[in-house]
């Protein structure tokens, strides 16, 4: 049974490097340079597995965490250059050791557990928040051979490891004893189970064409990025995706100008940070699985493939920062009825054409795909316009009938 | 070895967490520990080389599932205090007792030919081609050869998800 | 079946970030639905009426600078009509038209505010109000070139304004009369005809005419409903029968009318500016006003068009250096009478956007 | 169709994204300070000051505090009383003002700082030494006669004392403003914005 690891360049380098490659002919091919026997006797294979796994997914995770603090720096610069002004411009050149600047703060802060919360769940709420947007990084293909792992149900992984972090909001949220938090726990519930359906129906689009779960093949499968071929699929997915990270304009979840701060009112010091930087993050994750799923992954010409990923990842954060800079928010009913009746008949129609043009065209050939990119391109427009209309305006106010006595003294 | 190691530790923490779940008297709590358990299973049936399983096991159950259940609890009065005994606990026992009993009689003396089958015909190849490609398999299984119990089952939910918005319909006069 | 649910019961404020001060709202939701509000305040009570009945004609200016602190010019002007009401002291003409000019930017960085602030409770994320404050600013500017301060401006005395206007306030108000048309084109292009903006605000908190007119609500908020009362028309003060100038009035009185009209009143505002620079000819900018104003024993109330409303001063005099009795009618505590008919039955997030759409100073309020 | 407004308000922030912000960096880059601002240190000619206290009297918040004795000097040319005390308590000051129009003799002026943070209330209270030690760089502030100058007390030198009167102001003219005669050399006589 192979690997899952196999096909990762850096994890076969260490794992050749240090174990005896005699019976490993499948990972450490025999023709190739790297062919000669590691520092570990036989036996000891299991040893170079895990310290090479280790490797990497520190790795991994490490340059995660770096990028995730450069992207708090990028987004409030690139949100003050929006709103004309500067940003953060004072720690460091160009204030980039803001970030720093800013994790020094917060671990300095007094780390404050209210008296009316549920203490375990509240110290536990940030470590579940920032997991997933972790584990995602585990299938996330960010160059050429370079992955913790091929899974073969990659995206499915993905869909279901992000799940979790509606959970440690809600977790957050009910155990601070706070009422703005209690509201933005029951808001996040109901938002990002509603928002999980249309995404997880647009990815299904990308799959039919690819013909493969796991994201390695999804990128390699794309002759042209799939943002061409797909892109209502491409709509839905970043609206619901912006929905499931609390992103304007469906950031009701922290609706500041509401409830405060949402689910983390209460939360002071780093365990503050850990949910900044799990959401951060989670913009960063989430612009990987776009670029990896709409626009062909690592692959580009001329730069290295790590280098163009990177790009591709930076390039859809600043669309979202771009939106974030740009919208209001959405109300809780307006919010749910964009879900139920706006993305997901079109996620559904998104599929119906898709699975008629792969059975009906030849998708190996280019000039079917350019044909179908052209008739998924009208079919979006017009899906956009049509379903439009179902978003309300205005709404009606419930019937309540008013006491005279306010509310102190029917107390 | 490591896989044994891995076994008995996400076996263990399993059955804490279910036990949990029961002993536990706040409901909230509970729910988060029922979570728990629901990952350690999820991380058994990786071990047993069905991520598909494993990954749908942690999408629905600890993603949608478990949110539904906190979402119940939520409703309920006196989440710390959480549900009182009362006078069926002897007949409660007694029937999960028996439904327990029966659930480990049946697993023992069934035969379970699925695996069998697939590694009799074609022998460890075949059994590869199974592991590696489950979503497939799966598909095909689920939308080929038994598509009327997966068609039956869905309006089933149908059902279920109009009944639910029936019941809990604002009217407005 | 109906779902039994349990009223929850939030002290929303005075700590909170759209609370536009120490605002208290006590609010009993149903879920996210408001089933009743109780305003609290008196957080930022200074006992300025108290204050004005210790200081002399003159001083009682720099309390008004701080009632409602982003329309301090509008307050000076009202507060000074009401002294030359009861000193019987008629202005020169062209401290009525400075003063107008100086009412009327200030009208301008009112609705700034008030549309900035709208649109941040709406959730776009500061990006209007930054650009709203941009355009204060260079409002500000101006102020302090005319009188050196550009919050608590202290401009205008009883009898006129201290000093006339510098010579190079008067490129610097033609280049901002020019701007800002342009300015005000990019908000309503940022967010007017945004749908989101559309499906929050049409039709939501409607106020009807005559419930407002009820609750003696004026300003913008009164005008939204479609009740053309604006005490620039109804009983011109200084100068304001001589320009030329429209009401604009709203629909149905939700708060999209309420963000619009405000929108369509900054426009009619530069227009009064522009026909105000046209018509303003050299001459006194201060009457001969003692020092020591003792105006004769009497009562006289002064009212002018607030940016948020008919602000009003009534000064009772009893022939000495201050005021006997000093008393405010300030627009926003009068507005924030209706504030529970409009939230009740909406949702939370409705509720804070209606509160905004009303816009309310808490120095007003409290005074 | 729904979603144009959208995108225009995309293209709004896009249009702000590439113009110059509008920020100015406050340490480095200063906005441009007119000269009427009324800021603090104030700036006071003890040559002219009679201490009548007028300022004091007129201040709304009563921060200015003025002790005299009788100097023996020559009462008709106003230096009959010498000061022991002038404080200013800038810590509770608002800037209005009042003071310097309450002036009769053109004695006291308002400054045109405005950084003054200190560790001590006390030392926000600023003393007659200080004020006799300090530049004097006047604010224009209801002085008209500086204005005409086109002082710029950002720039320009100080101004001793004998500069700073108010000779030439109208408002002390035998005439009243308003009267044939009176607003002749220095009543402002632009026409507004041209």
């Amino acid at each position: 049974m192979p690997s899952p690891l196999e096909g990762n360049a850096l994890f076969r380098g260490i794992y050749c490097w240090l174990a005896a490659n005699k019976g490993n002919a499948l990972q450490c091919p025999p023709d190739g340079p790297a062919f000669k026997d590691g520092w570990l006797p036989l036996g000891w294979e299991w040893l170079a597995y895990t310290i090479a796994a280790l490797a990497i997914v520190m790795l991994v995770v490490n340059a995660f965490m770096v990028l995730a603090t450069i992207y708090t720096y990028v987004e409030r610069r690139l949100l003050g250059r929006f709103q004309s002004r500067l940003g953060p411009n004072r720690a460091g050149p160009f204030g980039l050791l803001q970030p720093i600047a800013d994790a020094i703060k917060l671990l300095a802060k007094e780390d404050l557990v209210p008296a009316g919360a549920d203490r375990w769940v509240f110290n536990l709420a940030p470590v579940v928040m920032v997991v997933p947007v972790i584990l995602v990084l585990a299938v996330l293909p960010f160059g050429r051979h370079s992955f913790v792992a091929d899974v073969n149900i990659g995206i499915l992984y993905v869909v279901a490891v992000t799940s979790i972090s509606t959970l440690a909001m809600f977790m957050a949220g009910f155990s601070s004893g706070n009422r703005y938090a209690m509201f933005g726990g029951m808001r996040a519930v109901a938002q990002l189970i509603s928002y999980e359906i249309p995404v997880v129906l647009s990815i299904v689009g990308v799959l039919l064409l690819a013909g493969s779960l796991s994201l390695v093949s999804i990128v390699e499968a794309q002759r042209i990025p799939y943002i061409l071929l797909q892109p209502l699929g491409f709509f839905v997915f970043m609206a619901g995706s912006s929905a499931e990270m609390n992103r304007s304009p469906f950031d009701l979840v922290e609706a500041e100008s509401e409830i405060v701060s949402g689910y983390h009112t209460e939360y002071s010091g780093m365990k503050f940070g850990v949910f900044q930087l799990a959401e951060f993050g989670a913009v960063l994750t989430t612009s990987g699985i776009m670029a990896t799923l709409f626009l062909k992954g690592w692959e580009g010409p001329v730069l290295p493939s790590h280098l163009w990923f990177l790009i591709k990842v930076f390039l859809f954060a600043f669309l979202f920062i771009w939106v974030r800079a740009t919208l209001p928010r959405l109300r809780l009913d307006q919010v749910m009825a964009f879900a139920w009746k706006f993305l997901l008949p079109l996620s559904l129609i998104n599929i119906f054409i898709t699975a008629i043009e792969v059975l009906a065209l030849d998708t190996t050939k280019l000039a079917n795909l350019w044909l179908m990119a052209g008739i998924n391109m009208a079919v979006a427009v017009l899906g956009i316009a049509a379903f439009s209309r179902f978003v309300r305006l205005g709404g009606k106010p419930r019937d309540i009938t008013i006491e005279i006595p306010m509310a102190s003294e029917a107390r | 070895m490591v896989q044994e190691m891995f076994f008995w530790l996400l076996a263990a923490v399993s059955v804490a967490s279910a036990l949990a779940v029961i002993r536990l008297h706040d409901l909230f709590r509970a729910a988060l520990m029922l979570v728990v358990t629901f990952f350690t299973v999820a991380g058994l049936l990786i071990l047993l080389n069905a991520e598909f399983l494993a990954v749908v096991q942690v999408l629905i159950y600890a993603g949608a599932i478990s949110v539904l259940i906190i979402f119940a609890v939520l409703l309920t009065r006196d989440v710390e205090k959480g549900n009182r005994p009362n006078r069926l606990r002897v007949p409660a026992l007694l029937a999960s007792g028996l439904i327990g009993v029966f659930l480990v009689f049946v697993a023992l003396q069934k035969e379970w030919p699925l695996l069998e089958d697939v590694l009799s015909k074609d022998s460890l190849a075949r059994a590869e081609e199974v592991f590696t490609t489950t979503p497939q398999w799966l598909a095909g299984l689920l939308l080929r050869e038994w598509v009327l119990p997966f068609e039956v089952a869905s309006v089933l939910l149908l059902a279920a998800i109009l009944g639910a918005i029936v019941l809990v319909r604002e009217r407005h006069p | 079946m109906p779902i039994r649910t349990e009223p929850v019961t939030v002290n929303l404020g005075p700590q909170h970030p759209s609370t536009h001060g120490v605002f208290r709202l006590r609010v009993t939701f149903d879920g996210e639905v408001v089933l009743d509000v109780e305003p609290v305040f008196g957080y930022l009570h200074r006992g300025s009426e108290k204050l004005g009945e210790e200081r002399t004609y003159t001083q009682v200016i720099t309390l008004t600078d701080r009632l409602d602190y982003v329309s301090a010019m509008t307050n000076n002007q009202a507060y000074v009509i009401a002294c030359e009401k009861l000193a019987g002291i008629v202005a020169p003409e062209r401290a009525m038209y400075l003063r107008v000019i100086a009412a009327e930017l200030q009208r301008l960085v009112s609705h700034l505010v008030a549309t900035g602030f709208f649109l941040n409770d709406l959730g776009a994320f500061a990006t209007p109000l930054m650009y709203c404050f941009r355009e204060r600013e260079s409002v500000m500017d101006l102020f302090e070139m005319l009188c050196g301060a550009r919050i608590t401006v202290s401009y205008m005395r009883v009898g006129g304004v201290f000093q006339d206007a510098p010579e190079e306030f008067w490129p610097a108000l033609n280049t901002f009369t020019t701007d800002m048309p342009h300015y005000l084109d990019e908000y309503e292009q940022l967010l007017t005809s945004n749908e989101i903006l559309l499906t929050r605000t049409k039709g939501v908190g409607i106020l009807t005419t005559e419930k407002a007119l009820n609750c003696s609500v004026t300003g913008p908020v009164l005008r939204s409903t479609g009740f053309p009362w604006d005490l620039r028309k109804v009983d011109p003060y200084e100068i304001y029968d001589r320009v030329q100038f429209d009401v604009p009035v709203g629909e149905q009185g939700d708060n999209y009318d309420r963000y619009k009209v405000r929108i369509m009143e900054m426009r009619q505002s530069i227009r009064i500016i522009d026909q105000c620079v046209q018509q303003i000819h050299p001459g006194p900018v201060k009457a001969d006003v003692p020092a020591l104003l003792r105006p004769p024993p009497g009562d006289a109330y002064g009212r002018i068009e607030g940016p948020k409303g008919e602000l009003g001063f009534y000064l009772v005099s009893d022939g000495g250096i201050a005021p006997y009795r000093f008393k405010i009618r300030s627009p926003s505590f009068i507005n924030l009478t209706v504030l529970r008919d409009l939230l009740i039955g909406w949702k939370l997030a409705d509720m804070i956007v209606t509160f905004g759409s009303i816009d309310i100073n808490m120095g007003e309020v409290d005074r | 169709m729904y979603g144009l407004g959208i995108l225009n308000g995309f293209l709004v922030t896009m249009k702000n994204f590439i113009k110059k912000p509008v920020t100015i960096q406050y340490p480095e880059e200063r906005n441009p300070q007119h000269p009427r601002f009324r800021g603090e240190e104030f700036v006071w000619y003890e040559d002219r000051c009679t201490a009548c206290a007028s300022c004091a009297k007129y201040c709304p918040l009563g921060i200015i505090k003025i002790v005299t004795h009788p100097s023996g000097g020559k009462l008709p040319e106003g230096d009959a009383y010498a000061i022991d005390v002038f404080d200013i308590d800038i810590g509770r000051c608002m800037f209005c003002g009042l003071c310097v129009e309450a002036c009769p003799y053109d004695a006291l002026f308002m400054g045109s700082g405005f950084e003054e943070s200190k560790y001590k209330r006390a030392d926000l209270v600023i003393h007659a030494d200080r004020l006799r030690a300090a530049e004097k760089h006047p604010s224009t502030w209801f002085r008209p006669q500086l204005e005409g100058r086109g002082y710029d007390p950002q720039s320009d030198a100080p101004v001793p004392w004998k500069e700073a009167g108010r000779e030439s102001w109208p408002h002390h003219l035998p005439q009243r403003p308003g009267e044939p005669g009176a607003d002749g050399a220095d009543a402002p006589s632009s026409p507004a914005g041209h």
